[in-house]
């Protein structure tokens, strides 16, 4: 029975993809409740794994798909911090998905795209190995493609276009990677690092090439970035949850699943590669957010913010020593919360008050001031302004790097928060005390059930991560969560 | 009080205020919410008062496992700010009663009340930098409270310096914490950097970091500009509680009793510097709100001087914390009381006038240290661990002192109502007058262990307050001849800092500008040119013969290759 | 040794056979005479097959067999072939006709 | 004697197959192929396969020779003249080159194989259990009759892909029609066509019959079947029938689904396509009239060609 | 009683009847799908190897009809295809369809045909019976071609027949050198003489053009993108798989013994070249039955490039089983597909098929999962075959082959993303004309049969090296040492 866990946890947003392609437009509602249905169930049975999970139990489901070649699906600890995360998110971002397209056309595609969308990146967190994490990793990239070109205008296409060029060849590189390094040690399972030594340093330096190459794409590394802001073109529902959770996190969980999991933090130092992928986190943090202040669009300043925050996990992976790890997979976490936050927000106004741009902000504040207040915190909280998550997140990667002897990473991380703050605070400038532009009356937020919807569950997500900031050291609290992952031994 | 635990009491102390603060996001309730602000800050005061030193209280959910203590130096300044919030709440309850702002001012004061009190409590770097984060950032919806351009010009500088500030402590307690061996207690994080090998970067990150907010020169630019800007309650507690955050900051973590020679004397040079130039620049302004905050740069210059003395002579902490805290405690309420004065100068009544500015000067000639006043007793005080040449130099600010406070009394409207100010505003005031000008007398023992003695050496005191009866003199005399006093913009090095700024600015905008339309040719690829030649080639391999041949050559290759 | 070289003699001609029809495969550009080509080439490779089967007395029957399926084989695709030539020379033929209708008017 | 008598016949094997193939004149080339398909069957004839001699003469000669005059009349008729473009000396050297080679390289593996008559002897101790002489037809009917089935449906197969492409309004009507329409020559052919077709169904059922025996077959015999037809649609004396006559349908599965029932009969026995013991003759005779009949009505439609519009069916003999 | 036999001669039981019946093609239908379904259930059951000899006559005189791992994946494989395929082409040639009356009444004779063919030519070990089935399948799928463009179809089957006559002469010698022409005596017999080499050479050369490899492809695409949707569905998918079956019995069982590393390589080579200029040519393609039909010039090329892997370590056998039959069926569902796509869209070019996603949802999908398949993304048959190769390519060091398959998949990815972007696109949601449910039915069911393929490596896997010939590699992963000098030398 407790086998077949991991795959109840697939089988439930599949069960929902399927419904919502079934349903027809004329049925919305169902599919409106079913997608929510389904997101509650699998909300309590996460709760459910997370409690068994506390209690040191593991949940296994193995299957040879090809000779050799097992598909592992294991749920353990660090499996359910990710679970949890896009659970608890899809849960929100369905909700606000319901509000923001109300009775739209296409949305049996979308939803079901959704749902497959979340299996996948699901599918990503319980992988047991690295074939079973690929096949995950690439069905996430398809499943996200119809939801990039949802709009289907040019600018839509071509963002679809350039998504899918960079993903599938990171993917091809990260492919070749694991049968490289698979053909040369056996299979790769996602529990104690394979023996490396029998192979010789420059292949290896060779596949985590490949291998972090691959899953740089996803990750936004740079200079693999470039799709990620041209992805905004998707509604935003889609950028929320693609930002936040689905794939630039697939793409850092999966380098910290090589660093940790198939080379071994140890090995990734002694092969003098930690320290170049710090660097180059480094960069991608500060290029993103310098990025970020050039723009006027608001979706991509977040887009670009993006870049430079899943760095943030990227930067942690790669410095050995378990602080920094506490730090990369706790920011996993709270970037979550937070950037979907943000991305709801910009949905809201775009969807309400037609605001796409830095400079339309205006008055938002008074407008829609219960969103500006989400969007506030959020905002705070990527800037690291304590006692919102993104805080806690930055002290552990600092402390990281003073661990691991790079105390030139407290550079980098307060150069990115002045930056960040150079790009976030303009905005609740514009927002809460410059007067509206235009003559939008102020948004009736919390009456009417599609406003709420909307409004709402950016709240509830700006609430937590003020929670997950403040209550950092809360049993179950992602912090708490995370450290438990690691005095457990896991990514030492 | 008996019956409530001391170390409940404390916690109430921060979480009270942000418990307030929730109540003023309701829509209905906000707005009234500002007449509640006096009773915010009770729960600190009963704590700096009634909860013993030594107290202390985890808070094992919060942040990262933090807590928060109490101890005398901390009372002081809890006590001291407590009184002042206390007092300031109650004139801004009147102050702001019918503001079309109340519920965000309400808001915002309760934030920055609960930072406060949580920087003076915290007993950790997390729930020190929360704290003082709270205090910084919360307070720039204060500083923009009435939304003129010049506040929001001011806010702009406050905020951008604040987040540095913020950044300059984030990586110095990162890094302390680190040295600790990971623990984020302030006082490991303290003893650590009193050890051996410790980077001085970190002093000077926290020098940095805690000299923003506290003011220090060259760091001060700010303050001018966003201390007057508030509403005159926030004015108050911003130049009277807040900037106690930075120097409280630095008394917490600055590792005493250990010499750092260049550190201490650098600190040293920036704060006396401050204390000077800041009262002369304070002398050369019109905005009676400006002259105030010109001298609490000056007088936390003053401060932040003797820590640097301090520093650069290894002396022991017990020898400097409870002095400094007995002048911060003078200086914080007296500042207040001043500027709550300067609000009250337009609504104070005309026939009572003189009574007024009667106190405004004994306010004044109390902070300027005028013998046998409670600022003498801390000026006093201070020149212990000032060393020589501090001390003299003390002695002799009191010249540039006078001087400024001096151009106050000149600077102070005189609009002259005809009826009574609200007696809520003038409660406040007068509370708070006579808290400044008793309150160092009233704690100088318990913080001090000796009872005062103002009186003591009183001849000699006299003779040394000279620069300060010079100063009398001069203002005296330069009233008198109607000379004016030399006009210098607000915020000194503000505005060329600005001008520059700008300029930056114009060519980053331009820079990014371009960058963004590159950006967009680039990453929009166009679709490759059309090949004119594949029909041909698909022709080419369609054609049979062709096709013959190939199937030849292919056949003959493996051939070959078998062969 | 005759029947060997009989063998041998009709195996050689079936050979040079196969290469003539690839020959006029390759060179000639019409689809009714490449057919006929394959056609020689085909008549070759049945050629080698019986040429390698006769024995000292008699040639072997299995090859003989084989032979004949292949040539009902080669007229059943010949037909075929045949009939699309037809039929595509007919769509040209119409389409002709319609390009000159369509000039005329 | 006979080793020169040979030479000479592959020589001109080799004489005519160069004629066939490069003179300019497409005419001149089928008329030299369909000498060439004599030549050829003398050729097995001198290898003493007598069967395959009738096969191809029949058929590789016969059939497939009035298939490409045919196809070049009709396609004359269209203003095809059947002209090559010339291809460039160069071209035709290195292909030449190209096939010489091919024709070494074959020639060399030819050499290093001895012929002999490999399977005859093992053939030979078979052939009694079947109760027929012919080894050929054992092989074709017997050892390799699943080979034999697919072949019949190959040529089944070819029958409805020319089918398939009839012109539109062609479907389900006749094929164009043969028939010579000088009324000369039309008493004369027409005469001569009328007995011409019932001899050919004596004469394939001999070839039928002997077939078991000795050389011949259903496929020889089907082909004389097929000419016959062929002679007397040329001559009007019968009209091709529609595509979707039934009778038609019957005619040309019936021997195709003869050899599938009786195969699938041997089932019944343990295995598909086996005989039962001491019917062996019988079934294979049964199978080979009823292949005769199908293989000759179905040459016959191949050779006719497609069905076309009615109104074409005149035209098509112009 | 035996499968073997009867799933070759069910279907010329149901041509014979198609021929007579005239109107009842759909009753007959649906007896010969339950038939052959049944036939092939039965023929999964069978030990691989089971084999006998039609009629009881023996080797080396009679013909052995042979169930090995290779046919018992492709017959079950064929009869999905097949039997999908006739669901949809019942609509598209009915008596009351729009296609001319000669095609509807010549396809259904036509396609029993090539089914027959198709199941013969897997079943069988006689290389003679192999030209006859060769020639079923031609005459059926020219004649198939044919319905689409008489010219195309002309260039096919003369190519075709040319590409017989040398396979026969290949046959020939290999008859009068051994005295037999059936593969399992051949495997004990053969030798590597001139005679030998040159027949297997001739007789790979003739099946290649058959299988439609680079640079003998030229016939393909104009046939397949011409040609009605079903009838492209069953070249595409059966008949190019027949030459490349009987290419795998003679260079890995038959004549083994001739095949030297050299000359497989040749193969690999050409393959190699076939992926990259068919993918090339897809990409180019304006019209998109020519873009699926150069994908098959592609895929192809992935069924030679595995050749020289066959040998050495890892599951290339397995893989390349599995490929061909992937394609198989994800090949006959896109054409199906686009099929339907192309009669629902203003033309036949690509860019005629805006909207269509939300027009035609299910086509549109069963596109998409085919392509993913085809593209061998995870999870999906053509993933499970693209991954054993690689797998085994780099496991014998051969980085070349698979990069090029890795560079193969990406390509794919580019060509047929195009045209569902195209899909995804525009606003308008174009009026289609109502289609037969099992029209959409049959394309999605295949594709779906693709994916679920992915699902079911290991068993198949381990069926498709239960018979496999000895030349084979045998599965013991080599030492490890071995391998890693094998890629070190590689690496130097």
């Amino acid at each position: 029975m407790t086998a077949f866990l991991p795959l109840a946890l697939l089988t439930l947003p599949l069960v929902a993809a399927l419904i919502s392609f079934a349903l027809p437009d004329t049925r919305a509602a169902w599919r409106d409740a079913t997608n929510i249905i389904f997101a509650l169930v699998k909300l309590v049975l996460v709760g459910f794994l997370l409690l068994q999970a506390q209690g040191g139990v593991d949940f296994e489901w193995r299957y040879e798909f090809l000779p050799g070649h097992d598909f592992v699906l294991r749920v353990d600890a660090i499996a359910l911090l990710f679970v949890t995360l896009s659970t608890f998110l899809w849960l929100i971002a369905t909700i606000y998905a319901i509000a923001y397209f109300e009775r739209g056309p296409n949305l049996a595609r979308f939803f079901g795209f959704f749902n497959l969308c979340v299996l996948s990146a699901t599918g990503v967190a319980i992988s047991g190995t690295a074939i079973t994490f690929f096949s995950f990793y690439e069905l996430l990239t398809l499943a996200t493609w119809p939801l990039v070109v949802h709009k289907g205008d040019e600018k839509s296409l071509t963002a679809g276009r350039v998504y899918l060029t960079y993903t599938l060849a990171g993917s091809a590189a990260f492919l070749a990677g694991i049968l490289w390094l698979k053909a040369l040690v056996g299979p790769l399972e996602f529990a104690a690092p394979p023996d490396l030594s029998p192979v010789p340093t420059l292949t290896l330096i060779l596949i985590f090439v490949l291998l972090i190459g691959g899953l740089g794409v996803k990750a936004a590394l740079l200079p693999f970035h470039g799709w990620l802001p041209q992805a905004m073109a998707a509604p935003a529902p889609v950028s929320a949850l693609l930002h936040a959770v689905a794939v630039v996190k697939a793409g850092a969980y999966g380098i910290l699943r090589v660093v940790h999991d198939i080379y071994g933090a140890g090995t990734v130092a002694d092969l003098g590669l930690g320290l170049p992928l710090a660097f180059l986190a480094s960069a991608t943090i500060l290029y993103g957010s310098l990025r970020a202040v050039m723009q006027n669009d608001i979706k991509k300043r977040l887009a670009y913010s993006t870049v430079s925050q899943v760095s943030y996990i990227v930067l942690g992976a790669s410095l050995a020593g378990p602080i920094a790890a506490v730090g990369a997979l706790v920011h996993l976490v709270h970037q979550g919360i937070m950037k979907i936050t943000l991305f709801m927000c910009a949905g809201a106004l775009a969807n309400r008050l037609h605001i796409k741009a830095v400079t339309e902000l205006d008055g938002a504040g008074r407008l829609m001031p219960v969103t500006m207040a989400s969007f506030t915190i959020g905002a705070l909280g990527m800037i690291g302004v304590p006692p919102v998550a993104g805080f806690i997140s930055k002290w552990y990667l600092g402390s990281g790097g003073l661990e691991a002897g790079d105390a030139w990473v407290i550079a980098v991380l307060a150069g990115s928060s002045l930056l960040n703050s150079a790009y976030f605070l303009p905005l609740l400038y514009r927002a809460w005390l410059l007067p509206p532009q235009g003559d939008h009356a102020p948004v009736a937020e919390l009456t009417g059930g599609w406003n709420r919807m909307l409004v709402l569950p950016a709240a509830v997500t700006a609430l937590a991560s003020l929670g997950a900031g403040l209550f950092a050291s809360f049993p179950f609290s992602p912090l708490e969560w995370v450290s438990l992952i690691v005095d457990a031994g896991y990514l030492r | 009080m008996i019956g409530i635990e001391p170390a409940l009491l404390l916690s109430a102390a921060a979480f009270w205020p942000l418990a307030l603060a929730m109540l003023c996001v309701l829509p209905k309730l906000g707005p009234r919410m500002i007449t509640a602000l006096p009773l915010a800050p009770l729960p600190a005061l009963a704590a700096a008062i009634y909860a013993p030193s030594g107290t202390e209280f985890g808070l094992p959910w919060l942040l990262l496992d933090g807590g928060i203590r109490l101890d005398d130096t901390r009372a002081v300044f809890l006590g001291g700010a407590a009184i002042l919030w206390t007092l300031a709440g109650l004139y801004a309850a009147r102050y702001l009663q019918n503001d079309q702002r109340a519920a965000g001012f309400a808001l915002f004061w309760n934030l920055v009340l609960a930072g406060n009190v949580g920087v003076f409590i915290a007993a950790d770097a997390a729930t020190f930098y929360v704290s003082f984060a709270l205090v910084s950032l919360m307070a720039y919806p204060l500083v923009i409270h009435d939304r003129k351009p010049a506040s929001l010009r001011a806010g702009a500088v406050y905020i951008v310096l604040a987040v540095i500030g913020e950044v300059a402590l984030f990586a110095a307690f990162l890094m302390g914490s680190a040295a600790a061996g990971g623990s984020i207690l302030i006082a490991d994080i303290r003893d650590t950097l009193a050890g051996p090998g410790t980077d001085p970067l970190i002093l000077w990150l926290l020098i940095a970091g805690l000299g923003i907010k506290a003011g220090l020169m060259p760091l001060h630019i700010w303050l001018p500009v966003a201390h007057p800007a508030a509403p005159v309650p926030a004015s108050a507690v911003l130049s009277g509680a807040i900037v106690k955050a930075g120097i409280f900051g630095l008394l917490a973590f600055l590792p005493w009793g250990t010499t750092w020679p260049i550190s201490g004397t650098t600190l040293a040079l920036m704060g006396f510097a401050g204390l000077f130039i800041a009262a002369l620049l304070g002398a050369a302004q019109s905005n009676p709100k400006t002259v105030l905050a010109y001298s609490t740069v000056s007088q936390m210059g003053l401060i932040m001087g003797v820590c640097g003395v301090a520093l650069a002579t290894g002396l022991p902490a017990a020898a400097l914390l409870p002095i400094l805290a007995l002048y911060a405690l003078h200086h914080g309420l007296t500042k207040g009381a001043l500027f709550l004065g300067v609000g009250m100068a337009s609504v104070w009544l005309r026939n009572s006038r003189p009574f007024f500015l009667l106190l405004m000067g004994a306010l004044a000639l109390s902070l300027a240290g005028l013998p046998l006043t409670a600022g003498a007793l801390a000026k006093a005080a201070v020149k212990g661990p000032a060393g020589e040449i501090g001390a003299a130099l003390i002695g002799f600010s009191a010249l540039t002192s006078g001087l400024v406070l001096a151009r106050l009394m000149f600077t102070l409207p005189s609009a002259t109502p005809d009826k009574n100010p609200p007696p809520a505003m003038m409660f406040a005031f007068l509370a708070l007058v006579i808290a400044a000008l008793s309150a160092p007398f009233v704690v100088y023992g318990q913080i001090l262990g000796t009872d005062p003695d103002p009186t003591a050496d009183l001849a000699k005191k006299i003779v040394e307050a000279w620069p300060l009866g010079l100063a009398v003199i001069l203002a005296a005399a330069a009233a008198a001849v109607g000379m004016q006093a030399p006009r210098m913009p607000e915020g000194d090095l503000l505005e060329p800092l600005r001008r520059t700024a700008l300029l930056a600015m114009a060519a980053f905008h331009a820079m990014s500008d371009t960058k963004a339309s590159s950006d967009i040719s680039t990453e929009t690829d166009d679709a490759p040119p059309a090949l004119t030649n594949i029909e041909r080639i698909q022709a080419a391999f369609a054609d049979r013969a062709a096709t013959a041949v190939a199937f030849a050559l292919i056949s003959g290759g493996l051939f070959f290759a078998l062969i | 040794m005759e029947a060997l070289a009989t063998g041998h003699l009709f195996a050689l001609t079936g050979a040079v056979l196969v290469g003539l029809g690839l020959f006029g495969f390759i060179t000639l550009r019409h689809a009714l005479r490449q057919l006929l080509a394959v056609n020689v080439s085909g008549a070759g490779v049945f050629l080698m097959l019986g040429g390698l089967g006769r024995g000292a007395a008699t040639t072997d029957p299995f090859p003989q067999a084989l032979v004949i399926t292949g040539i009902v084989v080669a007229v059943a695709l010949t037909a075929f072939g045949a009939a699309l030539i037809l039929r595509q020379a007919e769509e040209d033929h119409a389409a002709k006709e319609d390009d000159e209708r369509g000039g005329k008017t | 004697m006979s080793l020169v008598f040979d030479l000479v016949l592959c020589l001109m094997i080799l004489g005519t197959a160069a004629a066939s193939l490069l003179m300019r004149s497409a005419l001149g080339g089928i008329v030299f192929f369909i000498a060439f398909g004599n030549l050829l069957g003398i050729a097995w004839l001198s290898l003493g396969a007598v069967n395959v001699a009738l096969a191809e003469i029949a058929i590789g000669a016969g059939v497939t020779g009035i298939l490409l005059i045919l196809a070049h009349a009709r396609l004359s008729a269209m203003g095809d003249p059947v002209e090559c473009e010339p291809t460039s000396p160069w071209m035709r050297a290195a292909v030449a080159v190209i096939c010489g080679g091919l024709i070494v390289l074959l020639s060399v593996a030819v050499l290093s194989i001895s012929p002999t008559d490999r399977m005859g002897a093992q053939i030979a101790t078979l052939m009694p259990a079947l109760g027929i002489e012919n080894p050929v037809t054992g092989v074709l009917l017997a050892f390799r009759a699943y080979d034999t089935l697919l072949e019949t449906f190959v040529l089944l197969g070819a029958l409805v892909a020319v089918w398939a492409i009839a012109p539109p309004g062609g479907w389900p009507q006749r094929p164009a029609s043969l028939a010579i329409a000088t009324p000369v020559s039309l008493t004369v052919i027409g005469t001569f066509s009328r007995v011409l077709l019932p001899a050919s169904l004596v004469m394939a059922a001999y070839l039928v019959w002997t077939g078991s025996d000795l050389p011949g077959g259903a496929f020889q015999g089907g082909t004389v079947l097929a000419g016959g037809i062929l002679v007397a649609a040329l001559g009007g004396a019968i009209a091709l029938p529609r595509a979707d006559d039934m009778r038609l349908r019957s005619v040309l599965v019936l021997g195709p689904a003869m050899f599938l029932g009786i195969g699938l009969g041997g089932i019944a026995l343990g295995r598909f396509l086996s005989y039962p013991v001491g019917l062996e003759k019988a079934l294979i005779v049964a199978i080979e009239y009823a292949l005769a009949l199908s293989i000759g009505a179905t040459l016959a439609l191949l050779v006719a060609g497609k069905p076309v519009p009615p109104a074409a069916v005149q035209e098509g003999g112009d | 009683m035996s499968p073997l036999d009867l799933l070759v001669v069910a279907p010329l039981v149901f041509m014979v009847l198609s021929l007579l019946a005239g109107g009842w093609q759909r009753s007959l239908l649906a007896l010969a799908i339950a038939t052959m379904a049944a036939l092939s259930v039965w023929l999964m059951t069978l030990d691989p190897g089971t084999a006998h000899v039609v009629g009881g006559w023996e080797l080396p005189l009679g013909v052995l009809l042979r169930a090995d791992g290779l046919a018992q994946m492709l017959v079950p494989a064929v009869t999905l295809t097949a039997g999908l395929t006739g669901l949809y082409a019942l609509h598209q040639f009915a008596p009351e369809s729009h296609a001319s009356n000669a095609q509807t009444a010549a396809f259904w004779p036509l396609y029993y045909l090539m089914w027959s063919a198709a199941n013969a030519a897997f079943l069988t070990t006689d290389l003679f019976n192999l030209y006859v089935t060769l020639e079923m399948a031609s005459i059926a799928a020219v004649a198939m071609a044919a319905m689409g463009s008489v010219r195309a179809a002309l260039r096919y089957l003369l190519i075709a027949l040319l590409g017989s006559i040398f396979y026969l002469l290949g046959v020939a010698l290999i008859l009068s050198r051994y005295g037999t022409v059936d593969v399992t005596l051949l495997a004990g017999m053969a030798e590597a003489d001139f005679a030998t080499a040159l027949a297997l050479a001739l007789m790979t050369g003739g099946l290649l053009v058959k299988a439609a490899l680079f640079p003998l492809h030229g016939w393909l695409p104009p046939a397949h993108a011409a040609a009605p949707a079903p009838a492209s569905a069953l070249l595409s998918g059966l008949v190019v798989k027949i030459g490349f079956v009987i290419t795998v019995r003679l260079w890995f069982e038959g004549l083994a013994a001739a095949a030297t590393p050299a000359g497989l390589h040749v193969l690999g080579g050409i393959g190699a070249l076939a992926i990259l200029f068919g993918s090339l040519q897809a990409i180019r393609q304006e019209s998109l039955k020519a873009l699926v039909a150069y994908s098959t010039v592609a895929q192809i090329g992935y069924l030679f490039l595995a050749f020289p892997l066959i040998a050495g370590a890892g599951h290339a056998w397995a893989g390349l089983s599995f490929h061909a039959v992937a394609h198989m069926i994800a090949k006959a569902a896109m054409f199906l597909a686009a099929g339907l796509m192309l009669k629902a869209a203003a033309g036949p070019r690509i860019a005629d098929l805006a909207g269509l996603a939300r027009a035609m949802p299910l086509t549109v999908t069963a596109f998409g999962l085919a392509a993913v398949s085809l593209m061998g993304l995870p999870p999906s048959g053509g993933f499970s075959a693209k991954f054993l190769l690689v797998d085994a390519a780099l496991r014998q060091g051969q980085a070349i082959h698979a990069a090029v398959m890795l560079i193969g998949g990406l390509l794919a990815a580019v060509y047929l993303f195009r045209p569902l972007a195209v899909a995804f696109s525009g606003s308008e949601t174009p009026v289609v004309p109502p289609k037969a449910p099992s029209m959409v039915a049959a394309p999605l069911a295949l594709a779906l049969a693709a994916l679920l393929l992915g699902f079911a490596g290991g068993p198949l896997a381990d069926l498709a090296t239960g018979g496999a010939p000895a030349t084979v590699a045998p599965e013991p992963l080599p030492a490890l040492e071995d391998t890693v000098e094998t890629a070190s030398e590689d690496e130097q």
